[in-house]
């Protein structure tokens, strides 16, 4: 078997993991189903078996013992594992994720505000990731060995190496408070937070709809360092990965086939080359942009980034498990969703994945 | 048999650096070939592929080509821009290639890689392109081929794909054609159909083949003139008609290699090989 | 392609180069970062938390409050006046007329009768503030009532001393809510808390106008406050967890103050013109809670010498540089009866002898529950340092709050390193807990520190009891001294620091107050050049 | 190379490089040495290679090379900058940075050794297994590392840490048990492209039970791309150490561990940077040279490249 279809099979094996064999939807709609109810539990069992006590959140630390245990009891405790389980679940169901401790919310209130910041964030650092990553790869590929190879290479790989939290404080010591390029933690200016009212939750969409230049330009000004630092990582990713298919697709017989028909080499590799190497390169895009949407923690955190990241972790420090709960299906259903998104951008893109 | 010289190769070499060290894939071929049908046979390993590669300037980055003379008319070859090759490949010089399997880009439709040919050496508009390679496909005697120029090289089978090679690759009218195991990855059965297809469009065309294959009787039926090579050297040539006056003990040895339906031996013979023939 | 990449590059950094335009917060505006996760209710009758209580000594006004300067100068607020009767069991107040809540409607002795009752019924965390003079769900409405619109009246169970009393109604549960507003909000007898949980319905100063939990805070003026609008008109806070980052946000005029900042961001932004610090000494305290389950740490020799191997001038000076000062009583300098000599200091040779007293010349291995702050962990470590002097060997445990605390709280802990706010301005708040222990078993209903590090409190417990009933000042004062020597001498805390908060802001920021608690830092005075 | 010379003058290399190797050994050696040689023209990668060896020569050499003891604290000499006394300065306990960042080095090499030695035989176990037998073995398991690989990774990473207490091996293990549904993916699919070989069903045939055929002959196959994502996974490993380091959660103070060192120094970066700085600097360095070691080691072993 060629390296190639090898590779393409593997891809696809990846995607109908996650989507189910192309199949009866009852089959998709079963593994998926098992697929969320094992999140859901392994993370309910991580909530027990946590050495937090959940209703120090609801309570704090210096009620009296009447009103713990009350709250305890209230908050369905005392009930036997399986038994809160049994209703966490049937709630769910229900469409009913319960109430955060934290908030005072229900967890769907919070996750229709936290989500969107981290969709804003993640969606505009992949987009600059694939806008910069590919021509990277390609260009390193195509001057395997020489100098640009190896720079693209080095940069790529500083990417992997660099610990996020270090390059976002210098970020901001470096374009916020020597230069002046940028804006400071948070979505927007504090004198503007509550100017704007979420439609979409999307800042940059929302300042927009509202028709405020000043409002979409703060909001840029503040989502470009972050965007920009959690670009450098998935650029690094595409680049790298880019490179990788590219010399492979530059090897295959194809190539010498179109070199043999007299066709321009910016035609070889931007046309054919890159057609091909786009059908794996769509997982490996699908992967860093999931990965990215399930909320980068320390990014959130540096930029005070009211993002899922952020909200899962407080939650989870706190044992605020309904909170912790929400946030783990919408990874999932994130993580699915990518998925099968990419499959179907696989399809697209490589005729020999259609039926 | 036409006398202009096409293509003329004097000791031509390619040599690869690979962690083992150099080796020298092509140690000297010369030959100067007309509006002919020439076949290059060997085993693999023995430089013929490499051969008709150095030809069109598509040797593997770690792979160096020198010669004496290397010329296409009054081209040279051997100092060519990229630019120039480019007015070279697929216009005058083109290669059929192995394995459609891989060698058909999988993610283009038929059509627009056969219009793409077309197309880099002919100002023509879409329509009359597809006009042209539709035309093409039936050259090849594709039955369908408003179907197959919509199809993806995945979708039709390996006879099938080669006819799109060949349809692909004769498209601009080159004057010469190297087609490189043009059959191979084939099935027996329609392996004598693509080489008609392929013989009579260059007959019809008049256009050059340098036929480089393995198969020394496959060879001889549809070219005029054989080079044997073993071990990067070209230890015989001879008329495609005078095979049985092969000298050389390699040539021979392949000629017996075939089980004939009607002898009588008992054992396959085994190739001989000495070390002596590769000193050339 | 390369031009490609260097015309992408440009178009980033072109796109966001005029963006850089900065300008400074309005003039009518208070912008601070703050970290206010901890916010987890709008309700005063529920809030417990540092910066609830700040919001709802903003938004909500109590009957009575403390001068922040001199906390035993009580003066009224919502309430004109006050009396306690002969046997002091009876407190009459009388409400000032014409305060109006920020719905419109009139404040009445009825809202305030009322606030003070469900603060009962609901029974969230702070209610026994309330709830140890006697009340009950059963019995609050005839305690405390209103006669009439402007005569509240409160009978307690026992006479105690009125200081107490008064002290505790100037905590958070003493906030007073719209009664009407309240209850258009009630849903299935919850007196309206599930909607106050994130709504408004108060008199003060400042109204809420949105709250985001984890993310900010924004208060409006209430311009039509009784005792003065505020010059403000609008006050929002980011919540901003990294001090590091409200550093920068300070330092670049994006914010006019910067609530958390700590001791190397305060040492950086001192050297700033544009910043100016106030300080105010806090009510809570850095201690180390010795659980007494541990063989070595119930040895009282070991206790004694531990008090001793603390780098207090050190971990003072450097790691808390200006946010603390040492301070060894339970009661925080300021409260009546508090203890303010500090007897311990850094002695590791007379820490060696005692422990050698104690059998242990070769030392021991223990653990320490430490929350993974910055400081916390800092002063962790210094103490590991001079404990590894006198040969104790200090493994640190290193967790986040909530986790600690659990541990701490299920008295699983050899040694926890805390910190500990009063509930209230009164001394029985914090002698309650260090000093005050009536059950040491396991199972015991009531929790106080002295518990949770199971140290049998013997008399003191009686004698904190006691205190409680003293009704004159002087006296009761001095039972106070006498329980904080006690505790100090034998008790299973080593009692370091007291809290200092700094508030970092822009020169141009004036009249910024902090108070002794949280629940008395205000805005309403702040003005800006 | 010395060596090789003294063995054998004439003939290694020959022997090396034979294309008719007489015995099994020479081709394995022959094959290794044609991918050293490949991986000595890799530059980039031989760097890598150097700072692994210079990590692991630090960790050994630590009490020799590290000038002051890593725990003394000093609070007189608190954040000092870089100088003669203390070449990378103190950090905020007055402890030499230097020293720390040595002593540190056997806790970075630790994490990504045993975060390698627990992952990646997991993995490899569970993926071989659900190549191999297929059927509902293989939708059990994979549905398992599914519901793994959609948790972020650092969230679960936290929770496990909280879950198990904090300190260095809980640490190790957390991320162990994050780090290994990506294994048992590659190993599976490796599984299932040799399950179905000839040499497989060889094997079978000589009475090899299913057991000696993963241990003995399928496990094999997988190694060499499972060294490669391994090697490459350390720098993210000891990224999310520090991480969790920087949360608070990884190794236990006073502990020199790199990540927690950049936390402790996150407070004043923005003046004394480099009490944070440097180990940010040593973690970028190390696991720079597992990725170099790791790119290189994939053109030698995995020349099919991929992730």
């Amino acid at each position: 078997m060629s390296a190639v279809t090898r590779k393409n099979r593997d891809g696809r094996k990846r995607a109908r993991l996650i989507s189910g064999k192309a199949g009866s939807l009852l089959r998709i709609v079963f593994s998926l189903a098992i697929t969320f109810f094992g999140l859901l539990l392994v993370t309910f069992l991580i909530g027990r078996v946590l050495p937090i006590d959940p209703v120090l959140a609801a309570v704090g630390d210096r009620a009296p013992q009447d009103v713990y245990d009350r709250v305890r009891e209230e908050m369905g405790l005392n009930l036997p594992l399986w038994q809160q389980f049994f209703i966490y679940i049937s709630n769910v169901v229900q469409g009913d994720f319960g109430q955060s401790v934290l908030t005072a919310n229900p967890v769907i209130e919070d996750i229709k505000r936290v989500f969107p910041a981290t969709l804003e964030l993640a969606t505009l650092a992949t987009f600059i990731g694939v806008v910069l990553g590919i021509p990277a790869g390609v260009f390193a590929a195509i001057n395997k060995g020489k100098w640009p190879d190896h720079v693209v290479r080095v940069i790529g790989l500083a990417g992997y190496s660099m610990p996020i939290f270090w390059l976002g404080l210098m970020g901001l010591l470096v374009f916020y408070m020597k230069l002046d390029w940028v804006a400071g933690p948070g979505r927007l200016d504090a004198f503007y937070i509550d100017f704007i009212e979420p439609t979409t939750g999307l800042m940059l969409i929302d300042t927009l709809i509202e028709g405020d230049m000043d409002l979409f330009w703060n909001a840029v000004s503040h989502i470009i360092l972050p965007a920009s630092i959690l670009a450098y990582f998935s650029l690094a990713y595409i680049a790298r990965m880019t490179r990788s298919f590219m010399l492979e697709q530059l090897s295959q017989e194809y190539i010498l086939t179109a070199r043999v028909k007299g066709i321009s080499e910016h035609r070889i590799i931007w046309r054919h080359a890159l057609g091909n190497v786009m059908v794996p390169l769509v997982t490996v895009i699908a992967l860093s942009y999931a990965n990215l949407l399930e909320g980068s923690v320390l990014t959130e955190i540096i930029f005070a980034w009211p993002g899922l990241g952020l909200y899962i972790t407080n939650s989870l420090l706190n044992a605020d498990m309904n909170a912790v709960l929400g946030g783990t299906v919408v990874v999932g259903a994130v993580f699915i969703g990518v998925n099968m998104l990419s499959d179907v951008l696989y399809r697209l893109l490589d005729p020999r994945a259609r039926r | 048999m036409s006398n202009d010289p096409l293509l003329n190769v004097k000791n031509l070499k390619v040599t690869f650096n690979t962690p083992k060290g150099e080796v020298n894939a092509v140690r000297g071929v010369s030959f100067s070939l007309g509006r002919e049908r020439l076949g290059i046979v060997g085993e693999s390993g023995s430089g013929k592929s490499q051969t008709g590669r150095a030809i069109l300037g598509l040797t593997a980055a770690n792979g160096r080509i020198t010669a004496d003379e290397l010329k296409f008319h009054d081209v040279d070859l051997a100092n060519l821009t990229p630019k120039q090759w480019r007015k070279v490949r697929g216009a005058r010089i083109s290669m059929i290639m192995q394995d459609p399997k891989y060698s058909l880009n999988p993610v283009m439709t038929i059509g627009d890689q056969i219009i793409e040919a077309y197309r880099e050496h002919h100002k023509v508009n879409a329509r009359e392109a597809r006009h042209r390679a539709i035309d093409m496909l039936e050259a090849v005697k594709i039955r369908d081929p408003e179907r197959v120029f919509n199809s993806y090289p995945h979708e039709v089978s390996g006879g099938m794909g080669q006819r799109v090679m060949i349809a692909m690759m004769l498209i601009p009218e080159p004057e010469l054609i190297i087609a490189d195991e043009p059959t191979s990855a084939l099935d027996v059965t329609v392996q004598l159909q693509v080489m008609a297809i392929l013989d009579d469009l260059v007959r019809d065309r008049g256009m050059a083949l340098i036929f480089i294959s393995h198969d020394l009787h496959l060879v001889s039926s549809f070219c005029d003139r054989v080079l044997v090579m073993y071990q990067g050297h070209v230890v015989e040539e001879l008329a495609a008609s005078a095979l049985h006056e092969a000298k050389h003990p390699y040539t021979k040895g392949l000629l017996n290699c075939l089980p004939k339906m009607d002898g009588d031996q008992s054992d396959l013979p085994i190739l001989e090989r000495e070390a002596s023939w590769a000193e050339g | 392609m390369r031009k490609l990449i260097a015309g992408l590059v440009m178009g980033t950094a072109l796109a966001t180069m005029p963006l850089a335009a900065q300008a400074e917060t309005p003039k009518n505006a208070l912008v601070m970062a703050f970290a206010i996760d901890d916010i987890i209710t709008l309700d005063p009758a529920q809030i417990f938390e540092f910066s609830g209580a700040e919001y709802a000594g903003n938004t909500y006004d109590r009957l009575i409050g403390f001068d922040n300067d001199d906390v035993s100068k009580i003066h009224g607020v919502i309430a004109e006046s006050w009396d306690v009767s002969e046997d002091g069991k009876t407190f009459t107040f009388k409400i000032r007329d014409g305060i109006k809540f920020a719905s419109g409607n009139d404040l009445t002795a009825e809202d305030a009768a009322f606030s003070l009752q469900r603060v009962i019924l609901l029974d969230q965390s702070p209610a026994f503030i309330l709830g140890q003079f006697g009340f009950t769900p059963e019995n609050v409405k005839d305690k405390i009532r209103a006669v009439d619109d402007s005569t509240l009246v409160m009978e307690v169970d026992k006479p105690y001393a009125p200081s107490f009393v008064l002290y505790c109604l100037t905590a958070g549960v003493g906030a007073v809510v719209d009664k009407e507003e309240v209850l258009a909000h009630e849903v299935d007898g919850d007196l309206g808390h599930e909607w106050l949980k994130t709504n408004y319905a108060g008199s003060g100063p400042f109204k809420l106008n949105k709250w985001t939990a984890g993310e900010s805070l924004s208060l409006t003026a209430n311009d039509d406050y009784w005792d003065g609008a505020p010059e403000m008109k609008r006050v929002i806070i980011r919540n901003v967890k990294e001090a590091a980052a409200q550093q920068l946000l300070l330092q670049k005029g994006d914010i006019d103050i910067a609530r958390n900042l700590e001791a190397d961001q305060l040492a950086a932004v001192k050297d700033d013109t544009n910043i100016k610090l106030l300080s105010k000494g806090k009510g809570a305290l850095w201690y180390l809670g010795l659980s007494q389950k541990n063989e070595y740490l119930s040895n009282p020799k070991v206790r004694e010498a531990l008090k001793y191997l603390v780098d207090y001038k050190g971990i003072s000076e450097t790691i808390l540089a200006g946010r603390s000062q040492i301070h060894q009583g339970f009661l925080p300098e300021g409260f009546l009866g508090a203890y303010n000599e500090n007897p311990y200091s850094l002695d590791i040779e007379k820490a060696k002898s005692l422990l050698a007293e104690a059998g242990l010349a070769d030392g021991f291995s223990i653990t320490m529950d430490t929350r993974n702050t910055t400081s916390i962990m800092a002063m962790a470590q210094s103490i590991q340092a001079t404990w590894a002097q006198a040969g104790i060997n200090l493994e640190i445990i290193p967790g986040d709050g909530k986790q600690t605390l659990t541990k701490y709280r299920a008295r699983q802990h050899d040694i926890y390193i805390g910190r500990w706010g009063p509930d209230y301005q009164d001394p029985h708040t914090n002698a309650s807990t260090f000093a005050w222990n009536p059950d040491n078993s396991d199972d015991a209903t009531a929790k106080p520190l002295a518990w949770r590090n199971a140290w049998d409190a013997g008399d003191l417990t009686a004698q904190t009891d006691a205190a409680t009933l003293e009704r004159d000042d002087a006296k009761r004062a001095a039972m106070y001294v006498d329980l904080q020597k006690k505790v100090l001498a034998d008790g299973p805390f080593v009692i370091m620091f007291q809290e200092t908060e700094i508030a970092s802001m822009r020169g141009n920021v004036n009249n910024f107050v902090l108070g002794p608690s949280f629940d008395n830092n205000y805005y309403r005075f702040v003005t800006k050049d | 190379m010395n060596t090789q010379t003294t063995i054998s003058k004439p003939g290694l290399k020959q022997w090396l490089t034979s294309d008719t190797p007489r015995s099994r050994l020479q081709a394995k050696c022959g094959r290794a040495w044609l991918g050293w040689i490949k991986f000595t023209e890799n530059k980039l990668a031989m760097i890598g290679l150097s700072i692994v060896i210079g990590l692991i020569l630090v960790t050994i050499f630590a009490p020799l090379l590290a000038p002051y003891d890593p725990l003394a604290a000093d609070l007189a000499n608190r954040i000092q900058p870089p100088g003669a006394d203390h070449w990378f300065g103190t950090d905020q306990l007055g402890r030499d940075i230097l020293s720390r960042l040595i002593y540190g080095a056997q806790y970075t090499l630790l994490i990504v050794g045993l975060v390698a030695i627990t992952a990646a035989p997991l993995g490899l176990l569970v993926g071989t297994a659900a190549g191999f037998f297929g059927g509902w073995v293989d939708a059990t398991l994979m549905r398992i590392t599914d519901i793994f690989l959609a948790f972020p990774k650092l969230i679960l990473a936290l929770a496990f840490v909280s879950a198990l207490g904090p300190g260095l091996e809980n640490a190790i293990l957390a991320i162990a048990i994050t780090a290994w549904p990506p294994y048992a993916r590659i190993a599976r699919a490796e599984t299932i492209t040799v399950r179905k070989s000839d040499f497989i069903e060889a094997a079978r045939l000589q009475g090899t039970s299913n057991m000696g055929l993963i241990i003995g002959h399928i496990m094999p196959m997988c190694m060499s791309s499972l060294v490669v994502r391994v090697t490459l996974d350390m720098a993210g490993m000891i990224l999310i150490a520090a991480g969790l380091g920087f949360l608070g959660l990884g190794a236990q103070p006073p502990m020199p561990e790199w990540g927690a060192m950049v936390s402790d120094g996150r407070q004043f970066l923005l003046e004394q940077w480099w009490v944070a700085t440097v180990p940010g600097i040593a973690i970028f360095v190390v696991s720079l040279g597992f990725n170099l070691l790791g790119d290189g080691l994939r053109d030698v072993l995995d020349p099919r490249g991929g992730d």
